[in-house]
C-alpha cells in the first residue's frame, strides 16, 4: 500500500533559523500518527508544513502519492482541528461547520445531509445554533472536529486539540477521538505534549526534539524500548527512573552496581543483558519496581531501599527512594506497607530495563 | 499575526501578474491616501517658506522657489498679537507651563482612580466610574460660564493655576478610563499577594502597580497633552494677559480681521504652535495606537 | 501709578498701531499698560473672555465695548461711573448728543467714544470707472445699471465677502436708502412690526437679491480685506463698506480722489459705528486711577486726531481740527453734522450700534440666509419679523 | 487607624468624586437651570418657564444646526468607519514602510484645527485652491467649489472632519485585524475560503466592539466638533454649516443671549445622553462579567 | 493538641448569593489539608476568607486558637501561594521574596540571610537576578514558594498553585510540595481541583460542590468509601464505574443484576453486603476490573464483556466496555490480551464496590 503522507529530507528555516532538520516520514492509510515533543521543539511547524499553511524550505512532501509543493491548503484534501479550536465567532455552529461548503458551492441539500450525519455522529445537534462563545470547551472541540469531518478528507491533522480542557473532559474526549478513528477508518495525524494522550491514541509515535527526529515505534516501542534517554525520559509519568551504575560482565549477563541511599551499594544480576560498558545509566520505569514477594520470577531482584515520601494515588501508591544520587519513583500497590523514612524490601524487573550511554544518552540493549 | 499568515501561502491560484499588478495597485491607492493626509501639512510647510510676495503670485502647491525662513523667524519672535509685537514665543512657554503640570497631575490622579476603580471595587465604585465616564462627552461650552463663576470663587481665574486646574478636572474622565481598564485586565492576585505581604493601599500602588504602568501612562501623556496643548476655548476664557496660551496666540494672529495678511507668517505660527503635539506623535505615535488598544478599546 | 488692563481686538496692522499711540500716551502719563487682545470672529471671542472674566469677579479695566452692549452691562451692574472724569472734561459740550447718549448709562457716564466709524460707504476703482465711463451712482437704479454695465465688461461689479456681518452690512445700506432715514430708525432701531413688513421691506430684499448677482462665485467666507484688494487691482468696481477700508487703500499707496473713490451709498444718512471703551468695575486704587486717566486721553484732542488718522475713521469729538484728514474723512464729517442736524445720523445695526445682540443677530440671521439662498423677498420678510419677535 | 485603612480606597476616590459631581453634574444642573430663565448677557435665575425652548424651536437657524448635527454626524462617523476599516485591510497585506504610512494617516490627530484650518480654507477656496489650481492647469471648467455654496457647504466640514479623524479609526481596526486568532484564519484557508471571504465573513464581524469603540469615540467628536466650524467656514455661508456647538457658542459670546444657549446645551446633552447611556451600560456590564 | 485553623458555621455570600455554606473544618498542626472540588464550588473564595482578603458573611473562623474577625491579612501570620503566582512582575526575583519583609521593616541582614535560606532550599540562586518575565512557568512557582517559605508563617494557603504547569512539572513540583511538608512539618490548606494531587499530597481532603462540603477524610477514606455518587465520580481517574443495577438478597450478601453489552443480564454475588433496596448504583473503580484468572480470592466475580476500546498507556492499558447502558472502564495490564471488538472475560471485585441510591446518590454500604 502506498503512504499515503509520505515526508522526504524535509527542512523548514525561518530566516536563518533551522526549526525542522531532515524530517523522515511516511504513514500508511488510517494509521494514527502522533507528533509528541517538548514545547517549540516544530510539532505545529511540521503540521502546518504538511497542511500547505507555511512553505517548506527543502525535501519533499507528498499526500495520497501527489506531490504538494505548488498545492494550496485548500486543494490538499486534508482537515485541520487546532488547539484554540479556531472556530469562526460570529458564526453559529451550524454555520461554521458548512461554512466551507457554502464557499466551495457545494449544494443545500448535500451540506444539510452532511451537517445531519456530523451532528449526530459528535452529538452536537442540540448546540447548532449556538455561538462558539456559548458553548463550552469541550462542546467547541466537538464542533471543531465536526468541521473538519464533514470535508471528509484523505488526512486529518490535529494540533494539540485536547490541550485546553481540563484533565477530566481531556480523558473523555481522548476516548471519543480514539472512538472516531476507529470507526471512521480515517488516516490522522496528531499532535500533542502530553505523552500519555500519545501512548492511548498513537498506532505510530514521533517523537521530536529541537526539530530533529528522535524516535518513530509504536507505542509499545517507544514506551519499552526508548532509542534515548531523551525519549525514555519524556514517555510515560512518572517519568523511567534513570540511575547511574557500574556494570561488570558475568557469564551471559552483567551484574549492575547501584548506590544506596546510605552510600552502601546495591547489586543486581542481569541475566540477559550482556556487552555492557563500565559506565552506563539503568532506566527502569516505576511500576517495574515492586514490593518484595508481591511477583516471582527469574529477572526480579530484591533491594532494601529507605522510603522518602510515600503518595497513595487512589489506584496505586508511589513511594520514593534515592538510588545513584537521584530520586528513584515505584509504583507499588495501592495497600502497600511502605512507610516514609523507613526502609522497604523492592524488587526490580531487570528484563524490562534499558540500559544507556551517560555521555550521548543512546540505548545500549 | 495575519498577515502572517496570509503571506506565506506557497501557492497561489491567480497568475503571478495579476498578483503583481493588484499589489501595485494597492500601493497606489496607499501613496493617494498619504498625499491626501499630507496635502494641509505640505501647504503650511511650504507657504511658511516663500515670501509674500511669491504667495500672492505663485501656486498653492508650488514649491518655494527661494526658501526663507524670515516667516518662521517673524512668528517666533515678532508678530504682532494686539499692540505686542513678540511673536507667539512667550505664549509658547506659557502652554509649556500649563501643559506639563495639567498632564502630570490629571494623569497621576488618574492612575490612583483607576487603580481604586479596577483593583479595590466596592460598592458603588462603578457607578461614580460611569459618572466619570459621562463627564467625558460634555461639550465643553456648557461648562465655560459656571467654570468662570467657580474659578473667580476659588481665587485662580486668570491665573496658569486656574488654567492647570481647568485642565485636570476635564481630562480626569478619559485618564481614568485609561487606566481602569489597563489595571482591570492585571490579576487581582497581585493585590492579594501583596496584601498578605503586608503592603499597603499605596505601598502596593507605588511598588507594585506604577512600575507596570508604562505603557499606558505612555499612552494617557500623550492624549493629554494633545488635549491640552491644543485647547482653545479654556485658553480663551480663562486666561488673562500674560497667561494666554499660545493657541489664542496663534488664533491673534491668524484671525485678525483687518491689516495686510502675512500668509507665510500665519503659517510658520501655525507649524510653531503644532510642533510639540506632531513631534509626540511621530516619535510615539506607534505606543499610543498599542497602548489604547491594550486599553480602552480593546475588543 | 496708574495701572489699566485693555480686553480689546485691534489686533492687526493699522488697528494695533493705533492702540500703540493710546498706550504710549498712556505711559507718558506714567500709567502701566498691560495688553489684553483676543481676535476672532469679530470680537465673539473677546466677549468670550470678557464674560468668563466679569464671571470670575476678575474683570478687565477698560474694554472695547458699543452700542446697547454698553447699557447691558450696565444693568448687570458690572461697569465703573467715569462722570467724574466726563465732567471735568466736558464730554458733553465735544459730542455729539446721539452719540453721547450711548456712552451714558442712566444719566451717568460709563463709556468713553474713540472715534465715529461711518458704515454707509461705497468704494470704487477710479480707474475702472472711467475706462468704463460710470459715474459713482447716486440711486440703486443707477448702481444696478452700472453694475449690469460692468458685468458685461467682465467685471466683478461688487466685491464682496460673505460673512454674515458682511452681508449685513450691505444690506443696511440698502435698507437705509430705500426705506429713508425714518423708516431706518423705526425698523432697526424701534423694531416696528409695521415697517419690517412693508412693501419696502420687500423692496430691500429685492435688491439685495439684485446684488446678489452682482456678487462672484468665490464671496463666501472672504475676508473684507480681499475684497478690498479687489477693487483695488481693478478686478471689482465697488465695494460696500465701512471706512476703515481707506485704511488697506492708504496702506497700499492710494490716494483718494485719484486711485480711488469714496461716497456715501444711494440715500439720505448717516449710520456711524462708534468704537468706545467701556470701563469694568475694579478694586484698587491704582486700577481706578488708571481708568480715569485712560478715559481723559481716549477723549482728549491729541489721542482722537492721531488714532483717527491712523484708523481712517473720524473723531467722536466735534472740535478736532481736521486738516490731517483726507477728502474722505472731510466728507464723512460734514455729513455726520448735516445729518445730525437733520435727524438722519443713526445708529449702525450691523456693527451693533442700532439694537442689542440677540436681535440684530436674529436679523442678520434672516439676511444671510435670504442673500446665501433662493427665498423670496416676501417670505425673507416674514421670516425677519418672527425672527425679531422671537428675539425680544 | 482601621477605619482610615479600610475606606483609603473611598477616601482617594472622594475629591474626584466631588469634583465631577461639581464640574459635570453640577454645572449640568446649572444650565438646565439657566435655560428656563431670560438670562442674557449674564445669567440671572428667575424661572420663566420654557420659552427658551420654545424660542429655540421655533428659531430656523437651530433647524439647519441641529440637522446639520445629524447630517454632518451620519456621513462622518459612515465615511470614517469606511474608509478607516479599507485603509486598514489595506495595511494589513504586509506592506513595506508600514510604520511610515501608518504614522502619515494618524498624524491629522495630534493637529487641532485652529492649526490646520487655515490650510484647508486654502485648498478648498475656488480662488485660491484645487479649483485655481486645476484650471491653472488648463482645465478650464473645473469646479470645486464646496466651500463656497451654501448646500454643500457642510460636506466641506465633513470632509476635514474625515481628514482629522479616519486615520485614528484606521489604526484602531488595524490593531483589531491584527488581534485575531492567527488559527481562526488558517482553520478558514484550509476550508478553502479566498481571502476577501476571510475578511467579510469571519475577521471584520468578530470586530464588533472596535466598531462600537470606534463609532463612540467619532460620535462624541461630532458633537462636540466646533474649531472645525470656526476654522473652516464660521458657520457660512450664512449659517448653512451651523451645528449646535457653534449655534450656542453664538448665543452665548456673539448675541449675549445665554438662556437661549443653555436650553440648545440642554438639547445637545440629550443627544449625548441618547447615545453615550447604552454604551456606558453594555461597556459596565461586559468588563464586569 | 487545638487546631491551628478552626472554621466553625461559616458563610460567605456575594451580595446576596450565598457562595459557602455552613462550613465546619477543623485542622491539627502538621496537618495537609486539601479543598477539592469542581470549577465555580467556592475553594479560592474559601481560601480568600482563611487569608482574610474577604469579610465572611456568618460563623467564626480563628486561626491559633485566636478569633480572627478583625485581623487583616497582613497579621494572620499566614502565607499565600497563587495559581497565577502573583510575582511582582516589575521585581526581580530577589526582591519579590524580599518584598513582605521589606515592607514589615526586618533588617537588612536578617532578610538577606533568610533570602539565601530559602533560595538554597528551593534551588534558585541562580535566578536571583532575573525577572518573573524571564523564569519558565517551574520556576516562577518556585519562586512563589520561596516568597511564602522566608515567612514561616503558622499556616501556608495554596491555591491551584500548580494548574498553570504542564503535566510533567506538575508531577515533579507536586512531590517537591509534598516533601517540603515533610521537611517543615507544616501545616498547609491546598486547593486544587486536580484530585491525583489531592490524593497524593493530603492528610486530609475536603471535597466541595456548590459551596457545601459533600465529605471531610483521609485520602483513602474519600477514595474507597466516597460518601455519595459525586465524590465517587470526581475523585480517581479514570473515574468509577457507576452502573445501574439491580441487587436481590441473598443470605447474608446480596445478587446484584447487570445489563450486559448484548442485553443479556450479568449477575454478580456480592457475599458482603445485605439489605440493600433494589435499584441500586454499582461503583466499581476501574483497577478493581481485572482480566479474568490474573488474581483470585471469593469476593472475585467473573463476566464476559465485549471490549469496545483499548486503549494501551504505558503502564497500563485500559479497556472500554458496555454495562448498564454505560461505557465502563477497567484497568488491565499492559501486556493484556483484550481486543477491540472481541469478547473478553473480566473479573469484579466485589469487596471494593460502592453502592449508592440512584435518587439521591447516597453511599448505601
Ligand atoms: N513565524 C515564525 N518565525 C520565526 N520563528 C518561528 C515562527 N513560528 C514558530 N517559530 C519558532 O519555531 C519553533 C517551533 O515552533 P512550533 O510552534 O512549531 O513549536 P511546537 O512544537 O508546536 O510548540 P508548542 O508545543 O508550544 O505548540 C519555535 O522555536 C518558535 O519560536
Ligand atoms: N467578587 C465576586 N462577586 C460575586 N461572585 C463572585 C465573586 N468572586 C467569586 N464569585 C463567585 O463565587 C463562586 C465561587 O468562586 P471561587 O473563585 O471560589 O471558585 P473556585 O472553586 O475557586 O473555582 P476555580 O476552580 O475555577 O478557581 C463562583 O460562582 C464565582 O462566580
Ligand atoms: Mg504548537
Ligand atoms: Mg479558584
Amino acid at each position: 500500500m502506498a503512504p499515503i503522507l509520505d515526508i522526504k529530507g524535509l527542512y523548514k528555516n525561518y530566516g536563518s533559523t533551522e526549526i525542522l532538520k531532515d524530517i523522515n516520514v511516511a504513514i500508511e492509510p488510517g494509521d494514527f500518527l502522533v507528533l509528541v515533543g517538548p514545547s517549540g521543539c516544530g510539532k505545529s511547524t511540521l503540521l502546518n508544513c504538511i497542511a500547505g499553511l507555511e512553505p517548506i524550505t527543502g525535501g519533499s512532501l507528498s499526500i495520497g502519492g501527489q506531490d504538494m509543493s505548488n498545492v494550496s491548503p485548500k486543494d490538499r484534501d486534508i482537515a485541520m482541528v487546532f488547539q484554540s479550536y479556531a472556530l469562526y465567532p460570529t458564526m453559529t455552529v451550524a454555520k461554521n461547520i458548512t461554512f466551507g461548503m457554502k464557499v466551495r458551492g457545494v449544494d443545500q441539500a448535500e451540506q444539510d445531509a452532511k451537517l445531519e450525519r456530523v451532528a449526530e455522529q459528535l452529538q452536537i445537534k442540540p448546540l447548532l445554533n449556538r455561538r462558539p462563545s456559548q458553548l463550552s470547551g469541550g462542546q467547541r472541540q466537538r464542533v471543531a472536529m465536526g468541521r473538519a469531518l464533514v470535508r471528509d478528507p484523505k488526512l486529518f491533522l490535529f494540533d494539540e486539540p485536547l490541550s485546553n480542557l481540563d484533565a477530566k473532559l481531556r480523558v473523555e474526549m481522548r476516548t471519543e477521538i480514539k472512538a472516531l478513528h476507529q470507526n471512521l477508518g480515517a488516516t490522522m495525524v496528531y499532535v500533542t505534549h502530553d505523552q500519555i494522550e500519545a501512548m492511548t491514541l498513537a498506532t505510530k509515535i514521533v517523537v521530536m526534539k529541537g526539530g530533529v527526529i528522535q524516535q518513530i515505534g509504536t507505542p509499545s516501542e517507544i514506551y519499552n524500548r526508548p532509542a534515548n534517554m531523551f525519549v525514555a525520559d519524556f514517555m510515560g509519568s512518572p517519568a523511567m527512573n534513570l540511575i547511574p551504575a557500574k556494570a561488570t560482565a558475568n557469564g551471559n549477563g552483567s551484574v549492575i552496581e547501584i548506590t544506596g541511599a546510605d552510600g552502601t551499594p546495591i547489586t543486581l544480576k542481569d541475566t540477559g543483558t550482556s556487552g555492557l560498558p563500565n559506565d552506563v545509566i539503568i532506566g527502569v520505569r516505576p511500576e517495574d519496581i515492586a514490593e518484595a514477594g508481591q511477583r516471582s520470577g527469574e529477572s526480579l531482584q530484591q533491594a532494601e531501599c529507605r522510603i522518602d515520601i510515600v503518595e497513595p494515588a487512589g489506584a496505586d501508591t508511589f513511594v520514593v527512594t534515592h538510588l545513584g544520587g537521584k530520586a528513584v519513583t515505584a509504583r507499588l500497590h495501592a495497600e502497600t506497607t511502605a512507610k516514609a523514612g523507613q526502609p522497604q524490601m523492592l524488587s526490580f524487573d531487570l528484563s524490562k530495563v534499558s540500559y544507556f550511554v551517560p555521555a550521548t544518552g543512546e540505548r545500549l540493549n | 499575526m495575519t498577515d502572517a499568515a496570509f503571506t506565506n501561502t506557497p501557492a497561489r491560484t491567480q497568475g503571478k501578474a495579476v498578483t503583481v499588478a493588484l499589489r501595485w495597485l494597492l500601493y497606489v491607492l496607499l501613496i493617494a491616501f498619504a498625499l491626501f493626509y499630507l496635502a494641509p501639512l505640505f501647504v503650511m510647510v511650504t507657504t511658511s517658506l516663500k515670501s509674500l510676495e511669491e504667495i500672492r503670485t505663485g501656486d498653492l502647491i508650488a514649491l518655494p522657489r527661494e526658501v526663507t525662513f524670515d516667516a518662521w523667524a517673524t512668528a517666533w519672535s515678532g508678530a504682532c498679537t494686539g499692540i505686542q509685537c513678540e511673536g507667539v514665543r512667550p505664549y509658547f512657554w506659557n502652554s509649556v507651563l500649563i501643559a506639563v503640570p495639567a498632564v502630570l497631575i490629571s494623569t497621576l490622579i488618574g492612575a490612583i482612580n483607576g487603580y481604586v476603580v479596577a483593583q479595590w471595587q466596592f460598592r458603588g465604585a462603578n457607578v461614580f466610574f460611569a459618572l466619570l465616564l459621562f463627564g467625558c462627552f460634555i461639550p465643553f461650552q456648557v461648562v465655560l460660564l459656571p467654570m468662570a463663576r467657580m474659578l473667580g470663587l476659588m481665587g485662580i481665574a486668570g491665573t496658569i493655576p486656574g488654567l492647570i486646574f481647568v485642565h485636570v478636572v476635564y481630562g480626569l474622565g478619559f485618564t481614568t478610563l485609561f487606566f481602569r481598564n489597563y489595571y482591570v485586565s492585571i490579576p487581582s492576585e497581585l493585590v492579594k499577594a501583596a496584601k498578605v505581604d503586608g503592603a499597603g493601599f499605596f505601598r502596593i500602588f507605588w511598588s507594585i502597580f506604577l512600575p507596570l504602568s508604562l505603557p499606558i501612562i505612555v499612552v494617557t501623556v500623550i492624549w493629554q497633552f494633545t488635549q491640552i496643548w491644543n485647547d482653545f476655548l479654556f485658553g480663551v476664557s480663562f486666561s488673562q494677559a500674560g497667561t494666554q496660551p499660545v493657541t489664542v496666540a496663534l488664533n491673534n494672529i491668524v484671525n485678525s480681521t483687518t491689516g495686510v495678511k502675512e500668509y507665510n507668517v500665519d503659517m510658520a505660527a501655525a507649524i510653531i504652535a503644532a510642533l510639540p503635539t506632531l513631534i509626540v506623535y511621530v516619535i510615539a505615535g506607534k505606543y499610543f495606537i498599542r497602548g489604547l488598544t491594550a486599553g480602552s478599546v480593546k475588543g | 501709578g496708574p495701572e489699566a488692563e485693555v480686553l480689546h481686538w485691534w489686533t492687526s496692522g493699522g488697528e494695533a498701531k493705533s492702540v500703540a499711540v493710546l498706550q504710549e500716551e498712556f505711559a507718558a502719563n506714567g500709567g502701566t499698560w498691560t495688553d489684553m487682545p483676543v481676535a476672532g470672529g469679530g470680537g465673539d471671542a473677546a466677549m468670550q473672555a470678557l464674560r468668563a472674566r466679569v464671571l470670575s469677579g476678575n474683570a478687565p479695566t477698560a474694554v472695547q465695548l458699543k452700542g446697547p452692549a454698553i447699557q447691558e452691562w450696565y444693568e448687570e451692574g458690572v461697569l465703573a461711573d467715569i462722570t467724574a472724569v466726563a465732567e471735568a472734561e466736558g464730554w458733553a459740550d465735544v459730542l455729539p448728543a446721539s452719540i453721547a447718549g450711548h456712552m451714558q448709562c442712566d444719566g451717568t457716564w460709563c463709556a468713553a467714544p474713540v472715534n465715529v466709524h461711518r458704515v454707509d460707504w461705497i468704494w470704487a476703482n477710479a480707474d475702472v470707472l472711467e475706462a468704463n465711463g460710470i459715474a459713482m451712482p447716486t440711486t440703486w437704479e443707477e448702481f444696478n445699471a452700472a453694475a449690469a454695465q460692468l458685468q458685461e465688461a467682465g467685471i466683478i461689479p461688487l466685491a464682496h465677502g460673505g460673512q454674515a456681518w458682511q452681508d449685513a452690512t450691505v444690506f443696511e445700506a440698502v435698507a437705509l436708502g430705500i426705506l429713508g432715514a425714518d423708516g431706518f430708525r423705526k425698523a432697526f432701531v424701534e423694531l416696528d412690526e409695521e415697517t419690517l413688513t412693508s412693501p419696502e421691506m420687500v423692496a430691500v430684499f429685492d435688491q439685495m437679491r439684485t446684488m446678489r448677482g452682482f456678487v462672484d462665485p468665490n464671496f463666501p467666507g472672504r475676508d473684507w480685506n480681499l475684497a478690498t484688494a479687489m477693487v483695488m487691482n481693478g478686478e471689482a468696481a465697488f465695494q460696500i463698506m465701512g471706512d476703515w477700508a481707506k485704511g488697506e487703500f492708504l496702506a497700499a499707496g492710494k490716494t483718494p480722489g485719484e486711485d480711488f473713490l469714496c461716497a456715501s451709498t444711494p440715500g439720505e444718512g448717516f449710520l456711524y459705528n462708534v468704537d468706545s471703551f467701556a470701563m469694568f468695575a475694579v478694586d484698587g486704587e491704582d486700577k481706578q486711577e488708571g481708568q480715569a486717566l485712560l478715559a481723559e486721553l481716549i477723549v482728549g484732542e491729541n489721542f482722537q486726531e492721531v488714532f483717527n488718522l491712523n484708523k481712517g475713521s473720524i473723531p467722536a469729538r466735534t472740535d478736532v481740527a481736521l486738516d490731517a484728514f483726507d477728502s474722505c474723512a472731510l466728507l464723512s464729517a460734514a455729513d455726520m453734522s448735516a445729518s445730525s442736524e437733520s435727524g438722519s445720523l443713526l445708529p449702525s445695526y450691523a456693527h451693533g450700534m442700532a439694537l442689542r445682540g440677540a436681535q440684530s443677530g436674529a436679523i442678520t440671521d434672516v439676511v444671510t440666509q435670504h442673500f446665501n439662498s433662493d427665498m423670496s423677498s416676501e417670505e425673507a420678510v416674514q421670516q425677519l419679523a418672527a425672527a425679531v419677535a422671537n428675539s425680544l | 487607624m482601621q477605619f482610615l485603612e479600610r475606606n483609603l480606597p473611598k477616601i482617594m476616590l472622594a475629591p474626584s468624586f466631588l469634583a465631577v459631581l461639581i464640574f459635570v453634574y453640577g454645572f449640568i444642573a446649572w444650565t438646565g437651570w439657566v435655560s428656563l430663565t431670560r438670562s442674557r448677557l449674564l445669567p440671572r435665575y428667575d424661572i420663566e418657564g420654557f420659552i427658551q425652548y420654545e424660542r429655540l424651536f421655533d428659531s430656523p437657524r437651530w433647524d439647519t444646526a441641529f440637522g446639520n448635527l445629524f447630517l454632518f454626524g451620519a456621513l462622518f462617523i459612515g465615511i470614517s468607519m469606511i474608509l478607516g476599516l479599507v485603509l486598514a485591510i489595506f495595511l494589513d497585506q504586509n506592506i513595506r514602510a508600514e510604520g511610515a504610512i501608518r504614522t502619515i494617516y494618524l498624524y491629522p490627530m495630534a493637529l487641532s484645527m485652529i492649526v490646520t484650518g487655515t490650510a484647508w480654507k486654502w485648498i478648498l477656496n475656488p480662488g485660491l485652491g484645487l479649483e485655481a489650481m486645476v484650471r491653472r492647469w488648463g482645465f478650464e471648467d473645473f469646479r470645486f467649489d464646496w466651500l463656497v455654496n451654501s448646500d454643500m457647504a457642510i460636506y466641506t466640514i465633513v470632509l476635514a472632519a474625515i481628514w482629522q479623524s479616519s486615520g485614528f479609526v484606521m489604526a484602531l481596526f488595524l490593531a483589531g485585524l491584527r488581534s485575531v486568532d492567527g488559527e481562526i484564519i488558517k482553520a478558514a484557508q484550509i476550508d478553502g475560503i479566498p481571502t476577501w471571504r476571510i475578511y467579510s465573513a469571519i475577521i471584520i464581524p468578530s470586530m464588533a466592539p472596535i466598531f462600537l469603540s470606534a463609532f463612540i469615540v467619532l460620535a462624541h467628536l461630532a458633537i462636540k466638533s466646533f474649531d472645525l466650524v470656526i476654522a473652516l467656514t464660521g458657520g457660512g455661508p450664512g449659517f448653512a454649516t451651523d451645528l449646535p456647538a457653534t449655534y450656542m457658542f453664538s448665543m452665548a459670546f456673539s448675541r449675549g443671549d445665554i438662556g437661549q444657549a443653555a436650553s440648545s446645551a440642554m438639547v445637545m446633552m440629550g443627544v449625548v445622553f441618547a447615545i453615550v447611556v447604552p454604551y456606558l451600560y453594555s461597556e459596565l456590564r461586559a468588563k464586569n462579567d
